[in-house]
């Protein structure tokens, strides 16, 4: 009998003379996790998804055990976008490093970009205009919107609507015009500066942001009601990977994905930082803790979203939007933590640093590879088809999650 | 496969590996092909599909011409073309960021499913175009080239956004590589961080022309996979 | 033989092929000649004593030939319906408004490399999608399109098409089993569950219309609803007509039942590793399906090819011949007089326009008229093209409606599939069947 | 969830009625322009004044700020008299293999490589060492290299580029810019280098239980 190892993956062969595949690794199994995992019973196969397949929201690869259609076990397998940005931050100095956490998360980039500034400015001890706080505040909030109405996209892509996918695109593409006109990008702005923004108002901004204020709200509401109401819909999400308190708490969950189980902790008010303790918004929670109740808690986000960015209109203050800051950027030694609300959670950065213009160390906390992690307590049980729906209602980032 | 050992030349024995000021050539003893049509048994008789395609085995390869409608003389090859430049399928394969711009192509806005472009088929059995979107790092490169092999005959590879063409930003990172043309042949480059969806738009479009003139890589591609001497 | 050669290589290619051609024709025609002289009375007698036989051939033919531009069609359709639900325009590029892409699309396929993977069963795997199409084929076999128009009429109809409609599991399960792929073999699992599931709410639906019309032949049933369209099955079935029409889409694998081939779950589910024609097959075999289920939807609820009202008997009232010479005159004369009369707007109206261009407008104009008459008296005189039309209308109304349910809903799991056969429909059509039975126990047929 | 089953379904499938009647959002790319931002920042350009000539004075501040130090430029300084030159060193160079595709972990067939040939690295060595490494003697360190090896070989490159820290590009850009310098030897082609070297050092390296040849 030969046996030929498969080329890209070690753990599979392909045995010619069976004709099945041989799911025992050619090597002894290195953990008792995996000796356990891939030690396959009567009845079980090993199902690998990803890291290219239409639902896995990037390069993420998942292999599955299944009995039938009901997963036994699932083995998250990560590291197919490590792109190295914690070591390129470390080599490049302050001002480059802002760049390279856009990639990140890169459906909100600002949100990545922006825990950097706030650890520099606490490193080199620097007061932000507030009509800055403010922009930061507004453009953020716009981004958050986009991101929510991706989310919510992919979430009915995933389970086989094609529509709303492409009516929350109509949304996000004038949201990222409307981004694109202050910051110069559509996707990776690049637009937080140490102490300020790149660029103040403009009137293309300002035209194209009223003119959709003035229709998103029953834009969002009317795009909504496909899916709801819609009883497939819901009957493919209610129930399904659900998580109480407690666990989520467990698990570090931040984010949407946590106040869906009713715990209503959010870095805008827990531990406030730019100008939202002076902003007028609600926290919504539901107490539910499943794929629904995450995907509904998204929808009244987009509301507070866009309250907050209706005050901000209304409270933006003149003046400057960069602080006086030196040129050649070599604070003291010492060690920053900031963090922000990200659409997916806490979002932090944590920037020591040595005297030179360079971080001496550079990490970055992401909020989706924590919940990312507990795949494994939501998943088993569970059918193939729910995996789409509890990966899809999570929200990962593959960007983010693997650096 | 043995390395040639040229006899008769004299070399300063080196110290070190740290001192090794040549390329490291390792013998491929982990891998043996499962068949012997297998990629590494046949590179060395042909290199490039032109000198393949005047042997006799080319006139047997029913996969370039789609069988029995090779019969058919030149003219209906220009149509065969015209059919191909309006019916290509990408692959759904998103690396990054510059999948959700590639996303945008193919929604409301940016149609790209006015050119015949639009069923983004999941598997890679049916697809036309590969679109690489995104950064390909070093893990993902194989699978990325298991897909692209996978793909039947005509096809072509579209690289997107920097990152795919030259590396872009993570150029200096330890775990990316710095442009697919090192792992696979390209046909259409598109530039941007990311670009936009009238750029890639714009692509497609070359695409088509090149399909239409049947230049690209489609004569001159290498058989198997593709890595330059002169890394 | 030199100066043969040496003649011959002075020949041009097409001197060259004419030569040999002209040989070959003439040896081809004496041959035919001979085979219809010798065998030629025979033939026509058998042709005469087996009519039917004959008439079924051509119509098999006639059918299997239809059915890719049907699919073309419907593709064609899905892609534009859907565009416009996205809010996008669709293909607009190939041919007019894009009505080309999808001939595009089918033909691309067809010169796309095939082959069988490495792991695969070649014979199952090249078998799948031959089992696939010929059923949806077949099943084509006993619809009536209209008055006269069809295939077949077997007695058992009904029972022919359910039988046909099941054996594409087979297809789909090869097609599973033999791709050597575990998203195939979940896609070939699923749909053989599926399947399975759904025909027993599918044939329990119709079971309280059979009772009503005391026929399984569908030609039958649709005749039986001629006259208004209160006659027509879904005003006194609509319970069954609303669980034939869940249970025709689960079977036609459609939105939201789509499970076998749920691209977001399982890639392309049975169909993963096919490419080139083989995929072509399924491809339009869904499509093919999508047709079939609502033209089998229309002639079992929706009167088939009756009109929803009784047409008026209209006919012709003027005779061709008892015109005599001046038909011959009308021939000559009415294309001129109209065309000229046609084109009397352009060359008053648009000064611009050169005379040429306006007689030429106005002979095309003249010709769509003059298409369109012809095209009313057909309908009028001939029963069949009547029929053909309201079948073709109402059945593309269906297809609309799969088109529709696809832009919008999403897809639904496995076991709310399976429960909601097992629970909800098999009652609710026993319920119907009972129902019934009851009603033409009480108030007779 | 509503008290009516599937009055969801009718609203959503209504909804997408509507919208099959709406007028469509789709910008027609290539015949109608797309809706670009004003500020949208696309594409690098070199400016050009009003009488045509360009406006880079090769200040590098561009090359600089880019935060991805992507911009890579080469120019004549303000006297005319020293070519100058930024752009960014290999962060990682020693840590990367030859091939992409064999970082990859995918084996590849062997004759795709073509090996330079191996020269002493101990000349190449005193020779930086009397120019200090300093990357701004470029052309010096190459001069010398040249004197020494009579032309200049990949293999010294690729070492004067590991200790003076400047791109390979960088070099090979340079040397290949000025005329006298040549790439390759004047006389007859160098012989094929030898096996023996590369296994040795490799056993070496990985140790007898690494990668053995099967040579």
């Amino acid at each position: 009998m030969t046996t030929h190892a498969s080329m890209d993956d070690p753990r599979v062969t392909l045995d010619e003379q069976l004709g099945s595949f041989e799911p025992i690794p050619p090597y002894p199994p290195r953990t008792e996790r995996e000796q356990e995992f891939y030690t396959v019973a009567d009845g079980e196969m090993l199902v690998n998804i990803g890291p290219h397949h239409p639902s896995t929201h990037g390069v993420l690869r998942v292999v599955m055990k299944l009995d039938g259609e009901r997963v036994v076990d699932i083995d998250p397998v990560l590291g197919y976008l490590h792109r190295g940005v914690e070591k390129l931050c470390e080599n490049a100095d302050f001002h480059h490093t802002i760049s390279y956490m856009d990639p990140l998360e890169y459906v909100s980039s600002l949100f990545c970009e922006w825990p950097a500034v706030m650890a520099y400015e606490k490193l080199l001890d620097i007061k932000v205009p507030r009509r800055a706080e403010y922009i930061r505040v507004l453009t953020g909030e716009l981004n958050r919107i986009s991101s929510h109405l991706l989310a919510m996209g992919f979430h009915a892509l995933d389970l086989g609507g094609i529509t709303p996918i492409l009516y929350s695109f109509i949304e996000r593409d004038e949201m990222v015009e409307m981004l694109a006109s202050i910051t110069g990008q559509r996707m990776l702005f690049n637009y937080f500066r140490i102490g300020g923004v790149n660029g103040d108002l403009n009137h293309e901004f300002m035209s194209r942001l009223g003119d959709w204020m003035s229709r998103a709200t029953a834009q969002v509401e009317a795009n909504q009601g496909l899916l709801n109401e819609n009883e497939v819909f819901v009957r493919r999400n209610r129930g399904v990977g659900t998580i109480d308190a407690q666990t989520a708490l467990k698990m570090c969950w931040t984010g949407p994905n946590l106040r869906a189980t009713g715990v209503p902790f959010d870095i805008r008010r827990a531990h406030p930082y730019s100008v939202y303790p002076e902003l007028d918004f609600d926290i919504p929670t539901r107490s539910e803790g499943d794929s629904l109740a995450r995907y509904l808690l998204r929808i009244d986000e987009i509301k507070q979203s866009l309250r907050i960015i209706d005050q901000c209109l209304h409270q933006m203050p003149d003046g400057p939007v960069m602080a006086r800051v030196p040129r050649l950027m070599r604070p003291r030694p010492g060690r920053a933590f900031a963090t922000v609300e990200a659409p997916r959670g806490q979002y932090s950065i944590y920037a020591v640093s040595d005297g030179t213009d360079q971080p001496f160390r550079f990490r970055i906390h992401d909020p989706s590879f924590l919940h990312l992690q507990s795949f494994t307590l939501l998943m088993p049980g569970q059918l193939l088809a729910d995996w789409m729906t509890i990966n899809a209602s999570l929200d990962p980032i593959m960007g983010g999650i693997d650096k | 496969m043995a390395v040639n050992d040229a006899a008769g030349t004299t070399l300063p024995a080196a110290s070190g590996a740290r001192d090794l000021a040549e390329a490291i050539v390792v013998p491929n003893t982990l891998w043996t092909p499962t068949g012997q049509s297998a990629t590494a048994a046949n590179t060395s008789e042909y290199t490039h599909l032109r000198e393949w395609a005047e042997t006799e085995g080319a006139r047997r390869d029913d996969a370039r011409w789609g069988g029995a409608l090779e019969v058919i003389p030149t003219k209906a090859d220009y149509v065969l073309d015209l059919i191909r430049a309006n019916s290509l399928w990408p692959l759904l394969s998103g690396l990054a960021c510059c999948a959700f711009e590639m996303m945008s192509s193919a929604t409301s806005k940016n149609d790209i499913d006015r050119f015949g472009m639009f069923p983004f088929r999941a598997s890679p059995r049916q697809a036309d175009v590969l679109i690489v979107a995104g950064t390909l790092t070093t893990k993902m490169a194989g699978p990325l080239l298991r897909l692209w092999e996978q793909m039947p005959e005509p096809k072509w590879c579209v690289a997107m956004g920097d990152c795919t063409c030259s590396g872009g930003r993570y150029k200096r990172s330890y775990s990316t590589i710095e442009g697919i043309d090192r792992v696979m042949p390209v046909d259409v480059y598109v530039p941007g961080c990311p670009p936009r969806p009238e750029g890639l738009i714009y692509g497609m479009m070359k695409l088509q022309q090149l399909v239409k003139d049947r230049r690209g890589h489609w004569p001159e591609r290498a058989i198997g996979p593709t890595v330059p001497t002169d890394v | 033989m030199t100066v043969m050669s040496r003649a011959w290589g002075r020949l041009t290619l097409p001197g060259k092929v004419i030569f040999t051609a002209i040989p070959l024709l003439l040896a081809v025609g004496v041959a035919l000649a001979l085979v219809v002289g010798i065998l030629g009375g025979p033939i026509v007698e058998l042709a005469s004593q087996y009519g039917a036989v004959l008439r079924f051939l051509v119509a098999a033919t006639i059918i299997l030939v239809i059915t890719i531009p049907t699919a073309f069609l419907i593709i064609f359709m899905e892609m534009k319906i859907i565009a416009f639900m996205n809010l996008r325009v669709g293909p607009d590029r190939v041919g007019p408004w894009g009505t080309l892409l999808s001939v595009v699309h089918g033909l691309k396929v067809l010169v796309k490399e095939d082959f069988t993977p490495s792991g695969a069963d070649p014979l199952i795997f090249t078998l799948a999608p031959v089992v696939v199409y010929g059923s949806s084929v077949m099943t084509l076999v006993v619809l009536p399109f209209a008055p006269g128009l069809f295939a077949q009429d077997f007695n058992i109809g009904l029972l022919y098409f359910f039988a046909m409609g099941g054996l594409a599991v087979v297809g789909l399960l090869m097609a599973g089993w033999s791709s050597f792929n575990k998203y195939s073999l979940l896609g070939g699992l699923r749909s053989a569950a599926q399947m399975v599931s759904y025909e027993i709410p599918l044939t329990l639906s119709v079971a309280g219309l059979l009772l009503l019309a005391g026929t399984m032949s569908v030609n039958q049933l649709v005749a039986n609803q001629s006259g208004w369209f209160t006659n027509w099955y879904v005003f006194q079935q609509p319970l069954g007509f609303v669980i034939f029409f869940i249970a025709v889409t689960a079977e036609a694998n459609r939105t939201p039942f789509d499970l076998t081939e749920a691209d977001s779950e399982i890639v392309a589910g049975f169909a993963t590793e096919y490419s080139g024609m083989r995929f072509g097959f399924f491809f339009f075999a869904e499509y093919v399906n999508v047709f079939i289920v609502s033209a089998m939807t229309v002639a079992l609820f929706f009167g088939g090819w009756n009109a929803p009202f009784p047409f008026p008997a209209l006919a012709i009232l003027l005779d061709p011949g008892s015109l005599g010479i001046w038909l011959l005159l009308g021939i000559a004369i009415v294309p001129l007089v109209g065309t000229l009369l046609l084109s009397l707007p352009f060359l008053l109206t648009r000064s611009s326009m050169p005379a040429w261009q306006a007689i030429v407008l106005g002979f095309v104009l003249f010709n769509v008229v003059v298409i369109g008459l012809l095209g009313v008296w057909a309908f009028v005189s001939f029963d069949w093209v009547a029929g053909l039309l309201w079948f073709l209308a109402k059945t593309y109304v269906f297809v609309f409606t799969f088109v529709w349910m696809r832009a919008t809903l999403p897809r639904v799991r496995i076991d709310q599939l399976m429960g909601f056969a097992w629970k909800w429909l098999m009652p609710a059509a026993l319920l119907n069947l009972f129902v019934t039975a009851g009603a033409i126990l009480v108030v007779g047929r | 969830m509503n008290l009516i089953p599937g009055i969801g379904i009718v609203r959503g499938m209504s909804l997408t009625l509507r919208r099959f009647f709406q007028p469509k959002v789709t910008i027609r790319y290539p015949e109608v322009p797309s809706d670009v931002a004003v500020k949208f920042r696309g594409r690098l350009q070199l400016l050009y004044d009003e009488n045509g000539s360009l406006k880079c004075e090769t200040c590098f501040q561009c090359a600089q700020a880019c935060p991805i130090e992507c911009i890579d430029m080469g120019g004549m300084d303000t006297k005319g008299r020293f070519h100058v030159h930024w752009g960014a060193a290999e962060t990682y160079g020693e840590r990367r293999e030859e091939s992409a595709l064999r970082r990859s972990g995918r084996p590849v067939p062997d004759p795709a490589y073509e090996r330079f040939a191996p020269i002493d690295i101990a000349a190449v060595d005193s020779i930086l060492e009397d120019f200090d490494h300093d990357p701004a003697q470029l052309l010096g360190i190459l001069e010398a290299t040249q004197a020494a090896f009579d032309y200049l070989p990949v293999g010294a490159l690729k070492r004067i580029s590991e200790r003076t820290g400047t791109g390979y590009a960088q070099i090979y850009g340079t040397a290949s810019f000025y005329g006298h310098l040549r790439l390759g030897a004047l006389g007859a082609p160098a012989a094929a280098p030898s096996a023996a070297p590369y296994l040795a050092a490799l056993a070496a390296a990985t140790g007898a239980a690494g990668r053995q040849a099967d040579a």
